[in-house]
This record gives C-alpha cells, structure tokens and sequence, in this order.
C-alpha cells in the first residue's frame, strides 16, 4: 500500500524529538502513542509537554525522549524539532541542537533561519494529509501523518504502532480509524530527501514486563494497591486525573469517590472516612492545599490516618497553572497553624509513584498521622516507561477494623501510638470514644492542664521522631563519599543524575541523592553528608530572601551546616542538565 | 466494600439494652439553664425508643456550645471543626452504611461558617440528622451577631443592634433540597422529641432546626414561642398542609417570627448513599466476581 | 462609714497577687480595677489571667504584678494568694513563696495545709458580702470585697479607686454601682488581723502620661492611627475583641468594620478594601489564619498591602484556644503555596502593640504587601501600663490617592516596587489596569513566559530582601558582647530581661535581644550574634523533631551556626522566670 | 471617610464617550462559539448605554472560564481566587461608594465553592451586580460534573452520568434574600440586555443567571431553550407574575429544564451600604466635627 524508505538506516542509542504546535493539532496523541510503543519495544522514554492554561488553546509542544539505554530526562536539546506553524518554528528553534534536523511545514511556515548547521525539511503535514484523506477533514489528520512519517524515519515498529494507534481510534467509530491509518500511511511513505533514516542500537536487555504511563495514573493505582478505597476532593489542574481515575476505578472495588463542593468539604469527608476506620485519600494543587490547612491541622491534633496528595504547580496564588515548580514543601510541613506533626514523602520519577503511594498508606497506618505526597506537575503528565509493579506482592487489604476494644482501650494513650476505635466498634468497658481536635487526655476529653498539652504535644511529636530513626538514608547515586553531593527531591532525579554521570566521566568525585521522605528527614543524614565536601541542593522553587531553597532551609537548620549550598530557579521549565551541571561545577570550583 | 451489615447486633452478646444512664457521658458544660440541656435530654429518650446498637451511633459536630454536643453522649463521636461537621459526617455516612450518623451544631456553626455544606449535603441528600440548636447568636465566643440574629439585636459586633438581615432557615433549607426539614422548640419537650423521631426515621438528609436559648448571651430571645412565658406555639396542622409541597412550605416559611414549628416539608427521594451503591453493584456485576486484586492487575496490564 | 487600718505599713517595692475562684466571680474585674489604678498611681504593672473555654465558666484565676520600678512578668511566685474555694485553695497554693499570705473564704476552703511558712488569714468573703449587701446578692459582690480588702491591706489610693470603680458600674444602674460598694467598703474595713499593711516605697519617677490597658485594646489603638479605616473578620478567642472594637470605633471615623461569614470571606473582603485603595486590616487566632492561607498566597501574588493580625493560641487545631502558645511563625511565613513573600511582625509587649501597628501599615504601604502581626492569648489579654502614645506624632492619614495616572503606569513594573492603581483612578492613557493572581507582565496580564515567571518572582523577592537590609538589628538589652545572647520574640519579653538582669547580677555575661521583624530578619543579625559565645532562642512552641522551636529553625537555616540552641515549652502558661534562667545556666556551662 | 463621591466626573477634561472600542481589552482566549462572547458583547452595549465615567467601572471576577472576564473589559479590574469573588467585591462596593461593581463568574464558581458567599452577600444586599455565566460543567478545569449539571449529564467525574441532584439556582437566590434575581440566556441577546440594564440600575445586590453553552465540554445543553435549534424561549409575562412576591417566584422556579426566563424577583429593602452610611452618620452627628484624630486621643485618654 505504501513504500518503506529505502536508505540505509544510521544507528542510533537516543533521540530527542519535539513537536511543537497548537494544543488542538493532537500533539500530544503524537507524543502518547510513540510513548507506549517505546514501552513495548524495549526503550526506555521520557516525556514533556507544554499544555496553555486556557482551554481555547494554543501554543503547546510535546517532547520525547527514546533511547535504548536508561532514559532520565526528557532532554535539554532536540535532535529533530517538527514544527507546524511560524510560531512553532520561530520559539523552538533555538532547543533544536547544532545541526540537527528541522521538518517543517512549508504551508505553514514561510520564513526560515540557516543556522548552526540545521538541515531544513520541508513537508506539507496539511496539503498532504488533506490528499490522503480528502478534502473536509484539513487539520484533524495532520497528527496521523507526522506519527507516519516519524515511524518510517525512526524505523519504529509500523506493527505494533498501528495497533496501538487501531485500539485508541477503534473506541471512536470505524471512520476515525480509517482516516488516521489513511494519514498515517501517507506520512510513513512520504519521501523525506536525503536525511536519510535511523534505527535504535541494540540496548542493555530492559525488563521483560514494562508498562509505560504518567505519574497521575500510576499514583492512583499505587493508592488502590495501598487499600485507599474512599476519598474526597475538588478538581483543580493538575490533580483533577487522579480524582477522575479514582471516581471511575473506586466503584469497581466497592469504594466510594466524593467530588466535593471545595477542598474544605473535600478535606473534612476525607477524615470522616478516616475516622470511620477506613485508608482514604484527598488531594489537590497549591490553592487546594491552602484551603485544606486548618482540616490538617485537626488531623494531627486528633492524630487520625489520612493521604493527602499536592499535585504542586506554580505559584503563588493561581500562579501558573500548568508549569512544574516545587514551592509547596515548606507549606506542606509547616502550613497548619500550631505545631501539626504530619509526615511528607515526595516521588522521584514516574515510578516511584506506585511506590510512594504505598508508603504512604503504610506511615498512615502505622503513625496514625496525616501523609502528604508532594507530585508535580511534571511528574504528574509526563511517560516514561518501567518496570511493571508486582501487584501480589505489594497488594494491602483495606484496613477497617471493628473488631470489640478491651475496658481498657483508650484511644490517645501516652506511652503509645494512637489507634482508633472506628464507630461500630463495641467497646467491652462500655465507655465509647471520642475524637478530637482540642487538647484532650488520653480518652479524648478536653484537658487545659499545662501537663496534659505539654504531654500530648510530646507525644504527637515523638511518633515523627520515632519514624526518622527508623527511616534509611535515601541511596546514593555514585560513590559514598567524594567532593559534591547534589541533593535533590521529586521530578528532579533525572537530570541530577545524568548531571552525576557527566561530572563523573570529566572526573569530578560528585555524587547525588534524592530524598524522598521530606518530613521527617531521616536520622542519619547528616552522617551521609559529612563524607562530601560541598553539598549542593537543587530544587524548582524560590531562591529565597536568605539565598536559599526550601529543602536547603531544612537541611541548614537541621545540620547548621554552612557547607550546604542552593541551586533554585523558577521559570516553570524541568531542569536542564547543562544547567545543573554549570551549578555543580560552580559549587565545585568555590573554595 | 466493609464486611459490617447494618444493625448486625454483635455475634457473641445479647445487645445491651440502650438506657439514659448508659448514654449518658460527661456532664455538660454548658451554662445553667442552658436550652441545650432539654436538647440531650431529648435526644437520649429518642435513643431510648429507637434501641439502635450501642456500637452503631456516631455523633459529630462542629464548633460552638451547643457542637460540644457529643462529649456529652457515651457513644462514638468526633468533635471537628468549626462549621465542617457536615462533610466529616458524609465521608462517615457514605463509607459506613452500616452505623446511624447524628450531626449537632449552632447556627453559626450550620449557616455562618458551614452554609455551603449544607447546601450540598442537603442536595445530595446524604443520609443522616442534623438538629441545628439555633439560639440566634454566638454563644461560644461571647454575644457576636449570628446569621439568625433579628436585626436590632445588640451584640458585641453590632453594639447599636444588628445591621444586617437575617437568613430564613426554612426558606434556606427548602431551597436546598434536603428531604426532611422541620422546626421544633427545646423548651417543648413533647414535640421535640416527635420531631427528632420522625427525622431520624427518614431515609435521607433530615434535619431540624431547634430553638435553644442562651441564657447567658440572649436571654428571653424565645420567649415569644414559649407559652408559659406568654407567647404562642403555633404547631402546623399536617391535615391541611402538604408536607411535600416545597412552594406551600416556602409560604409557610413567610411566617414573621416566632413562625410555625413542627415539620414543613417531607420527601422520599433515593439518598446519594442508595445512588453510589447502585452504580457499584453495576460495576461489580459486569467484573463477575473478579477480585479487586485482579481487577488492579488488570488495568495495569492495560499498560504494557 | 468605715475605719481604715491602723497598723504600721511596711514598705514595698513589688507585690504579686493572685486571685484564685471560678470564672463567674469576677476576678478579672477586680485584676482591672487594680490594674488601672497603678496606671494612674505611678506604679508599673503587670497581670496574667486564665479563662475557661467553656461559657459556662470554671476555675479561673488573675494574677497580678504591682511594682514601683519597672514590672516585666507577671511575676514567677506569688506573694499574695485570695483562694475563693477548697480547688482554688488546692490548686495554687504552690504558687505562694514560701512565707507568703493565703487570704481565703473559710465558709468554701475547709482543708488547709500548713506549709513553707505560709500565714493563713481566713475572711469569710462570701457571708460578709451577704451582710453588707444582703441576702439575695450572693455571689455577685465578693469580688468588690476582696477589692476593698486589697485596698486596705496595700495602702492603695482609695479615692482613685472608688472612682475607677464608680465610673464602671456608673454604666450599669445605680442599684448595682451602691452594692459594689458597699461591698467594697465592707471589705476595706474588715479586720484582717496580723498580717499588717504594705505601702510601696517611692520608685524611680515613671513618666507624667502613663495608661494602662490590655494588648488587644491598644493594638486596635495602634491600627486607627496608622489610618485603618475598613477590614472584616469573623470571630474567634482571642482575636475577637479587636474586630468588636474596630467594628464599634470605625463609624467615628467613617469607616466600615464589616462581620464575615467565615474567615475566608474576611480576608476576600479586607483584600477588595486595599484593592479599592485603603488600608485594611483582618485578623484572626490559629484556626483562622489558616483558613486565609489560600488568599495571602493571591496578596502576595497581587502584590496588594494589608494587615493581617494572628493572635496566637494553644495548637494545633482548636487545641486550648485560651491558653497562650508561640507556634504559628512558621506557619506565618511559609503557611500559603508557592513562593508567597510577606512581612511577619512580633509585637515585644502591650505597649508595643500600637507601634508594631504603626509598623504594619507603613511596610504593608511601602511594600506594598501582606504583612502579618503575630501576637498572642499573653499579650491580648493581659494589663500593662505604660507612657501614653503620642497621637499627633504618629497619626497617619488614610492612603486613599485617586489622582489620574499617567499614560505609561503600569501596575507591576519590574524595576521598581508595585503601586497600583485603585478603581476611580483616571488612566491618561486610557488604559486601565488589571490586579491578579495569575502569574503575569507589568501590566498585570497573565503570562506563562518562563522569563516573566522568573523575573516577577524575582521581583516579589527583591523588596523583601531590600527590607531586610534597611532594617535595624533589634536592641540589645544588656552587653553587645558576653557569652550567652538569649533570643525571644512576643511576649517572652518581661521574663528574659529579668532573666538577664539575675544572671549578670551573678556575674555571667548575659545579654538579650527580642526580634519584632521576624521575616525578613534584619541583615545585621549574624554579625549581631557573631559577638557572643552562645545564642539560646527561647520561645513558647514545640521543640520540634529535630530539638529546636521556630524562630530558632529560622535563625539556624539562616546562619548555618551550629552555636544556636533552643529552648522551647507547651504548656500553656507564660515562661516563669527560673525556667528561663535554668536553660541559660545550662547552655551557660555546656561546652 | 473617602473623598471621592459618587459619579463625579474628572474636574479638567470633559468625560470622554464610552464606547465598545474603548471597552475592549485583550481578546478573548475563549474557545470560537463559547457562549461567553454574546455576554460580553451585550456587556459592553449595555456600558455603552449606561456612560458610567470611566473610571468608575470595575470588574471582579473569581476563576473559571467565565470568570476571566475582566481581562477582556479596558475597565479597573480584579481577577481574584476561585469561589471568593463576593467577598472580594463587598470590600469594594462598601469601601468605595464611588464605584460600579460587577462580578462575573461560572456556575461552579459562584454555586459550588462560593455558594456560601452568594447567600451571605444576597442577604446583606450588598450593592453590586452579579453575572452567573451557568454552561452547566466546569469548564475551564475541563468537564467535571458542576452544581448546575443535570442528573446523567456524563463528565470525567461522573463517567456513568452524574448522580447528585443539581441546585436550582433561582430557589437558592430567592431563599438567600437577593432584592433582584433574573435569568437570561447568552444567545438571546436583546433580553439578555434588558435583563442586564435592569439588574444594574437596581439599587442592591442584583444577580442575573445567563446560560451561556459551553462547546467545548457540553455542546448543545440549552438547545432546548434556543429557538433557532428547535427549543422555547419562554419569558415570565410580568403582568401575571408579582416580582415581589418571593414564593410566586419559587413555584415558577419549580418549572422543568429549560425552565422560565426573565426578571424572578425584585424588592426595594436598604442595602447594607446605605445602613452602615447610616450609623456613620449617626456616630458623626454625635461626634460633632471632631477630627478623627481627636476621636482617637480622647478614647486613649480613657485609659489614664
Ligand atoms: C475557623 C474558626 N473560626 C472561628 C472559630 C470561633 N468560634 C467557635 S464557635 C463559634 C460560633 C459559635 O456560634 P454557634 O455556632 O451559633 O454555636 P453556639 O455557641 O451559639 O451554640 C465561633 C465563631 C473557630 N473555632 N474556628
Ligand atoms: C481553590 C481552587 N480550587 C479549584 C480550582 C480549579 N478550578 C478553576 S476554575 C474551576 C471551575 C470552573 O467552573 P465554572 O466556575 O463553572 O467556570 P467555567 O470554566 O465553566 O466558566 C475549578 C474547579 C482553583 N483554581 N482554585
Ligand atoms: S453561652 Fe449560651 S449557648 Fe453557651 S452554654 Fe451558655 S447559655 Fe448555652
Ligand atoms: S471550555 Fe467551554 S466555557 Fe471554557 S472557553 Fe471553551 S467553550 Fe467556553
Ligand atoms: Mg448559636
Ligand atoms: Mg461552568
């Protein structure tokens, strides 16, 4: 039906493509279906897309990274940028590297730049695909027919894509499908000149049982693994998936999902559940998390189990809604008024988002204490391909427990950790207990005595102290010791560590770490970090009045240790490795 | 998803028979003379009556004196937040059919702070009761002008009588779409406790305004209701009223104070309780008996 | 009418009372009374008092601290105790030095311990009242005899106080003004026995215009002045007496204090006031403020000025909303998402209340930025006196300027700090403005340019950062360099200094300096501790998973010195004096 | 207290015309077809008929879709946090008697997270005109179920369609003591103008639903009410309805979708603004021309 390009093909161990044009072209179906393939096929992947915050649209880019050996980041520079309009060509030019590979759309972008070597290709997406499908269906096709083109040109497997792409059409209607395989075999046979093709190198041998998806819809499922089966909250960009995930998967594990009318009453249902003896979960963005300050601060106080997730995004205040940043830490620690012990774990890639939802369930349980997990933006909507979570193993049973309570249950003892009598609960002494968010003695009742608050507020605080002894130190990347520890936490692990290896193969002794469990540190982290001579911590948020970042502040005040530097920027774009690698080398060369 | 069954009495013992004595918890707090008391009062002969199982009452309120209201009851209870009782009690009611949920607060607690949530536990008639002690004003925090406060009142926030008008309860809470909405009077035992019965029995949003008076803060802010202080209880008579009239009830409602009591408004409509479970025992009868791990398995094998 | 005692007085410097019974009994009026009669008779003062939290009242007690020279706590012991009942009696007898005079109602305190030296004076208060009164007032005018009683036994100005006395119940009816005193008189004619009388020798000559008044009252004192005329609140303990009396000042004025529905309409409706060109004020305690996280975020984003007062309570949650606690700083400063600037101050005593008011306005206007006042249950409730505030040098006009704009305004340059543009305000160039919480361009239009993200967020930091540099160091009480500098913020003022004043009279080189600017600090602050050996921060929250409170979190990530120690309580109660003086001995003789 | 008064015109230049070119800002980033453009467009005619001066005109708005109108009108403006745009603007409208508030905002905005506001700011009678934009979905946060959507209605949060009971938004207006409540709808322009005009020269809080479609995430919704697409347009015939009588309106209020449309509701009573003018001027009276900071060394000389 088509012909496959017939130029020998040259080999190839990563590539970094980005497509940039409206958010109404499908770019990021583009992106989505190459995504999936690179996880059946044995690559690894990194995505990263632009979304506008309008919903009319706009400009918008997707950027994929395919590589036959580990993939961290989604790339500082592109190797081949296609661009559908002038605007696309005229902002994203410069990411394309020297000399790399421009296909353009000559319909639509009309001024060109020679420049550093870049090979210009024209090829009319809209004309083209307007031919292949007919004439009425201009701008819908034009998507199928780049992934076509990409296909051949990549030397993907046409197979396995076009079942991909079959089974997300098939949904739609008959006619759908027809039309994106008449576009995509158009773009697989269009004649790109003399740039010739590429093919993957045989890579190390990946896992066998690889799944590829985004943080958002991994993270739900590492709560339904976790035994989450009720919860609450309000849509907010960019939470709102794991809420709608969590609605339309709940019922078919006999659960319930509120939406609520505000994160207050989001928050407030949540522990209502929590309260009933259930693992339940809320969860929001910046606004969200403010409004669900105070219902946290009666968590703590009243010591009841609960999962909070802040999908963190910029800010202040409406800020930027569909950028990454990481400025919600010091909020998610310190934001309740009073001294409101709660524990804050932060995923640090894809992944790990099973895993982090997990643990987080398993501190909730086992502190009785609110868990905030603190996502990202970029974490939350970007793929990447990985290893497939054993469910068997990890697999937790909803927890309710309403087995009787001896005479002598008392649900806030001191010289325990609190554990709950949920309702429905016989209780054998026949007294039943109360939950509360005024100081209260060990039965739940209101005490003012100074001894009782200075007993409780020891006792909420000595659970915290408690898991950080018990925490690990967060693994090294690279030696245990050495000149530099870059320390970072969330969406960041990719380029720290990529920034690791290149420092590494220039000869610098540098290492990197990610924490993971933010609140409370663990305990021997300050030993980790006396085997380094300089640590430098990299994060996406404010520089602050002092010249520091929030994970830096609680690493100065906990270690007082001036050794510790900072690495922050907000401009709402993942890192760039050469950026952190400029940071690390600066740090390196100071005294 | 719980394995607990509604009113299951516990396997291994004769239910224990539910008296004022055994619900009785910590004396209250509340100031003497306090309306609340003839409230808890009340409360305990209902519970009385209706002899549910120890283990399965629940009582939540938000803040205030009279949201103190389940320290004062030997039962499982939670004392939250000012004005959020609501949503806490429909994250218990929703994830436990199993237990009878009781919500209790002021008006500053239901219609200040907390109106939106009634608005919307009411719209989606979330099962439970909710009896909002109205004593048309602040009486936690000292005499500061209520939501319900009739304008002139003087309080600390409006020392030369308050300014703005205040909300219609029932008119607020027809508009609402709760399906039991009535009025009743704590200083008239006998119609306060039929009252709480018949909203306790109603499989829905049921809730019941109470005039309580604070002595302390208002005193005499009912006396035109309470017949041996010279006012009139005026009773609506259910033979010529349509309880499931919403308009005639608003009418109703037009009343100046002290207005009429008892219930102006009853309707049988499915609790979002009933609709959630609907649409799970869906889903579970298309999975066929797939365990929930399988199913988790299965949506992630979707990714591969 | 009745016969002054006869005894020699002894001659006192200090005297500290307390007066223990049930809330009902109006103790804290008789503290007042007294408390306004040192104001007007040239003797410092200082009181502290507990309140139930339940209306329906419990035990409570004032203590009060009378002093010729300079009063700075409550005082530690008492010299004095009124017991009105067997648990008054029960419950603070410990509180009474040793040798001390217990004065108690021998109808209601029927078990006496003989203890320490302690002299038992029995006076049957309630059954004199019902004599002096008659039968039916039981209860109602004790509190007015032990008045009198005070009044004879200290040899206080009766005049003045029958005066003081007469204008308060002068309100009420005359009925109730000839009860009161005659239960006064009775009291002041009653036989105490032995014990004898006091009078208090001649101090140093305190200033001619001294009031005396507690911390809440002057603060909104202080707001008038600074040219608050609108805000809105909701109340709550201990907040609410300053929105009852701007709500019933404010119409003098022309203002509007208006009562919201919740906090977070408060802070929404004083945010549309400083958006309409005025300055405004809300205010709050714990539960509040973090309900008003969300939309500090949008001031800060918005760049808008506004008070914002937290009188802080007992935490987390509802906690013990009477008792007094420290522990809302961090939420403070970090308690919004994002990176959210705003300026926190800590007003040191009552009197600093109206100035730390007058401070708020002026960087709130010059900032043009949220500034939040943390003051507390202590300070809010508790009697000073002290010189009276010089209005005519401080009064500030309300900011309202609608004066046309010219045609190159814009609301958020980036060179310079942001003015904005109130509604009513003519646009030369026909342009008008634009406030949002958005990130965005000069002209407030919303932006996702990584650039504009980067730049504005660092241009809300720069004024911090340029306020931090023309801020002082805060004074230092004592030497400028020793070895031990002890650190406090809010009310720990009285106790440090006497702290320090014990400790240097024992010869150690002690010194103390109490931060009103708590964020930013003041640039100098490192080079201000670099003087001392040791720095010991004292305050009254939890000493937090790591072993250190808040503002010495703060001050520890800031400095990166390991030098800084922190001693913290929760209990409630205001620090004692030998508390203080214990954990500086202790970091005194450690390493 | 301030000394800016109402409408007065600049002292130096003669007030310029206020026209739709000078009212228009930034285009649009709505979707082509929102419903949202015909507002705005009988917004600015409406302006234009009005000739406010200026500068006097200012536009508050929360967040939502909807709710980004003020970037699109040249006026003063405040775009401020989701649900609290009542608030905001009853800081304005009370602190500053000179100006002219409008609000604009979605059905999630105004119904759902700021239902409280609503009700609060109606029964005050705050001074100010309120523009609900109702495409029964959340749009901007890309199809979730709203207050407004119908049952069945299927969203990303209700994927078998939507479950709870929608509000009524004309029951919860009338029950909250809004002085003037009206429903119009954004493809019928010329009622939508009258409706608007009428809602801005009423003295009081004002509050207009407007369906306005969202084509993006819920095409066709008020089909049934677009002549031009088959529905009926049907306007309450004021010569048989009383706009003053709230419980009339309720019963209209009761009609199915698509419902009546057309003024509901509109009653005289003082608005906050002028009750509070009113105790400052009875305080000032008292005062008898004492400069305020006289006002504040006399009350500080109390406590001597
Ligand atoms: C967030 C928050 N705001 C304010 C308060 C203070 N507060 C406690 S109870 C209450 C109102 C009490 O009035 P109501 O609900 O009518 O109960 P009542 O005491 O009259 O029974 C207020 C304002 C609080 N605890 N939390
Ligand atoms: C506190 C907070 N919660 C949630 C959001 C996310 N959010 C923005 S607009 C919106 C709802 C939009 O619906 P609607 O008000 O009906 O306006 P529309 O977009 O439909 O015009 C939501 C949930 C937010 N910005 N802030
Ligand atoms: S203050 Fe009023 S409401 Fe509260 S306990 Fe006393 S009488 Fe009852
Ligand atoms: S998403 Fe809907 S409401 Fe929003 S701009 Fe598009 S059509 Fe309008
Ligand atoms: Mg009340
Ligand atoms: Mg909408």
């Amino acid at each position: 039906m088509s012909t496959p390009p017939t130029s020998t093909p040259t080999s190839l161990r990563n590539a970094v493509i980005r497509l940039a044009g409206n958010s109404q072209d499908g770019i990021q179906s583009i992106g989505g279906f190459l995504a999936r393939l690179a996880g059946r096929t044995q690559k690894d992947v990194m995505t990263y897309m632009t979304i506008p915050s309008t919903i009319s649209g706009g400009p918008s880019i997707f950027q994929l990274h395919l590589g036959s050996g580990e993939v961290r980041s989604p790339g500082d520079e592109s190797d081949v940028l296609v661009a559908f309009y002038q605007h696309s060509y005229d902002n994203h030019l410069s990411a394309l590297r020297d000399g790399g590979i421009c296909i353009y759309d000559p319909d639509e972008v009309k001024e060109l730049k020679s420049e550093r070597g870049i090979v210009h290709v024209p090829v009319p997406f809209t004309s083209a695909t307007i031919e292949a499908i007919g004439g009425s269906s201009r701008d819908r096709g034009k998507n199928m027919f780049v992934l076509g083109l990409l296909c051949a040109m990549y030397q993907l497997d046409r197979e396995k894509l076009s079942g991909i792409v079959a089974r997300q059409f098939g949904k739609k209607s008959e006619d759908i499908l027809r039309n994106a395989m008449l576009a995509f075999d158009a773009g697989y046979a269009y004649p790109v000149g003399d740039i010739g093709s590429f093919n993957f190198a045989e890579g190390e041998h990946l896992d066998e049982n690889r799944i590829s998806t985004d943080g958002n819809t991994l993270m739900t499922m590492g709560l339904l693994c976790a035994g989450v089966r009720y919860g609450s909250a309000y849509p907010i960009t960019p939470w709102s998936p794991i809420m709608e995930l969590l609605r339309t998967e709940l019922p078919k594990y006999g659960g319930i999902y509120v939406q609520a009318e505000d994160e207050l009453a989001a928050v407030a249902m949540t522990i209502g559940a929590a309260f009933a003896g259930h693992l339940a979960v809320t969860g929001s963005s910046g606004p969200g998390l403010s409004l669900k300050a105070e219902a946290l601060s009666y968590a703590s106080m009243a010591e009841l189990p609960l999962i909070v997730i802040n999908v963190q995004r910029g800010g202040p205040s409406t800020g930027l809604p569909t950028s990454v940043e990481q400025s919600d830490l010091l909020q998610a620690i310190y934001g309740s008024h009073g001294d409101a012990p709660r524990i804050v774990l932060g995923p640090q890639d894809v992944e790990d988002c099973f895993y982090i939802a997990l643990e987080a369930g398993r501190l909730a349980r086992e502190y009785s204490c609110p868990v905030i997990i603190l996502s990202d933006q970029a974490l939350s909507s970007r793929i990447e391909a990985f290893t497939e979570p054993d469910v068997d193993k990890h697999w937790v049973e909803p927890p309710l427990d309403i087995t009787p309570r001896p005479a002598d249950f008392k649900p806030y003892p001191l010289d325990q950790i609190t554990r709950h009598a949920p309702p429905g609960t016989k209780m054998e002494g026949g007294k039943y207990p109360i939950v509360t968010g005024l100081e209260h003695d060990e039965w739940g009742h209101p005490s003012s005595s100074p001894v009782i608050h200075q007993k409780m507020t020891d006792k909420r605080r000595r659970k915290l102290e408690e898991l950080a002894r018990a925490l690990p130190n967060p693994e090294i990347y690279g030696e245990a010791e050495g000149d530099l520890l870059i320390v970072g936490w969330g969406c960041t692990c990719g380029p720290i560590r990529e920034t690791v290896d290149r420092l590494r193969s220039e000869g610098h002794r540098v290492s990197s770490t990610q924490i993971r469990h933010l609140h409370p540190l663990p305990a021997g982290i300050g030993d980790m970090f006396s085997r380094f001579r300089k640590v430098l911590v990299v994060e996406m948020n404010d520089s602050g009045v002092y010249g520091y970042g929030q994970l830096a502040m609680l690493l100065r005040a906990k270690l007082a240790d001036p050794r510790i530097e900072s690495f922050c920027k907000t401009d709402g774009l993942a890192f760039r490795i050469r950026e952190v690698v400029a940071a690390a080398e600066k740090t390196l060369a100071s005294a | 998803m719980s394995t607990a069954t509604p009113d299951a009495p516990s396997a291994d013992t004769a239910p224990e028979k539910l008296t004022k004595k055994i619900l009785t918890a910590d004396h209250p707090t509340w100031c003497p003379g306090c309306g609340d008391f003839a409230v808890l009062a009340a409360f305990y002969k209902v519970l009385e009556k209706l002899q549910y199982p120890h283990e399965k009452i629940v009582c939540v309120a938000g803040i205030g004196c009279s949201s103190r209201f389940p320290y004062f009851v030997n039962s499982h209870g939670i004392h939250f937040i000012h004005g959020r009782a609501l949503p806490l009690a429909t994250g218990v009611s929703l994830s436990r059919p199993d237990v009878h949920v009781f919500v209790f607060g002021g008006d500053g607690d239901g219609f200040s702070i907390g109106g939106n949530h009634l608005n919307h536990a009411a719209r989606k008639n979330i099962k439970l009761t909710y009896v909002i002690m109205d004593n048309n004003v602040y009486g936690l925090t000292k005499k500061q002008t209520s939501p319900t406060s009739p304008q002139g009142f003087k309080s600390k926030t409006d020392p030369t009588g308050a300014i703005d008008r205040p909300i219609n309860p029932m008119k607020q809470l027809l508009a609402s779409g709760a399906t039991f909405i009535a009025r009743t009077h704590a200083a008239q035992v006998k119609h306060m406790m039929e009252v709480f019965e018949r909203a306790i029995l109603h499989d829905g949003f049921s809730v019941v305004e109470c005039l309580s008076e604070c002595v302390m803060f208002y005193a005499g802010s009912f006396d035109n209701s309470t017949p041996r202080k010279g006012g009139v209880y005026d009773i609506i008579d259910e033979s010529a009223h349509d309880v499931t009239d919403d308009t005639a009830a608003f009418k109703l409602a037009d009343e100046a104070a002290p207005g009429k009591f008892g219930v102006f408004y009853q309707v049988q409509r499915p609790t979002k309780n009933a609709l959630e479970q609907k649409w799970i025992d869906a889903e579970q009868a298309r999975l066929a008996g797939k365990s929930p791990k399988d199913v988790l398995k299965n949506r992630i094998a979707q990714m591969r």
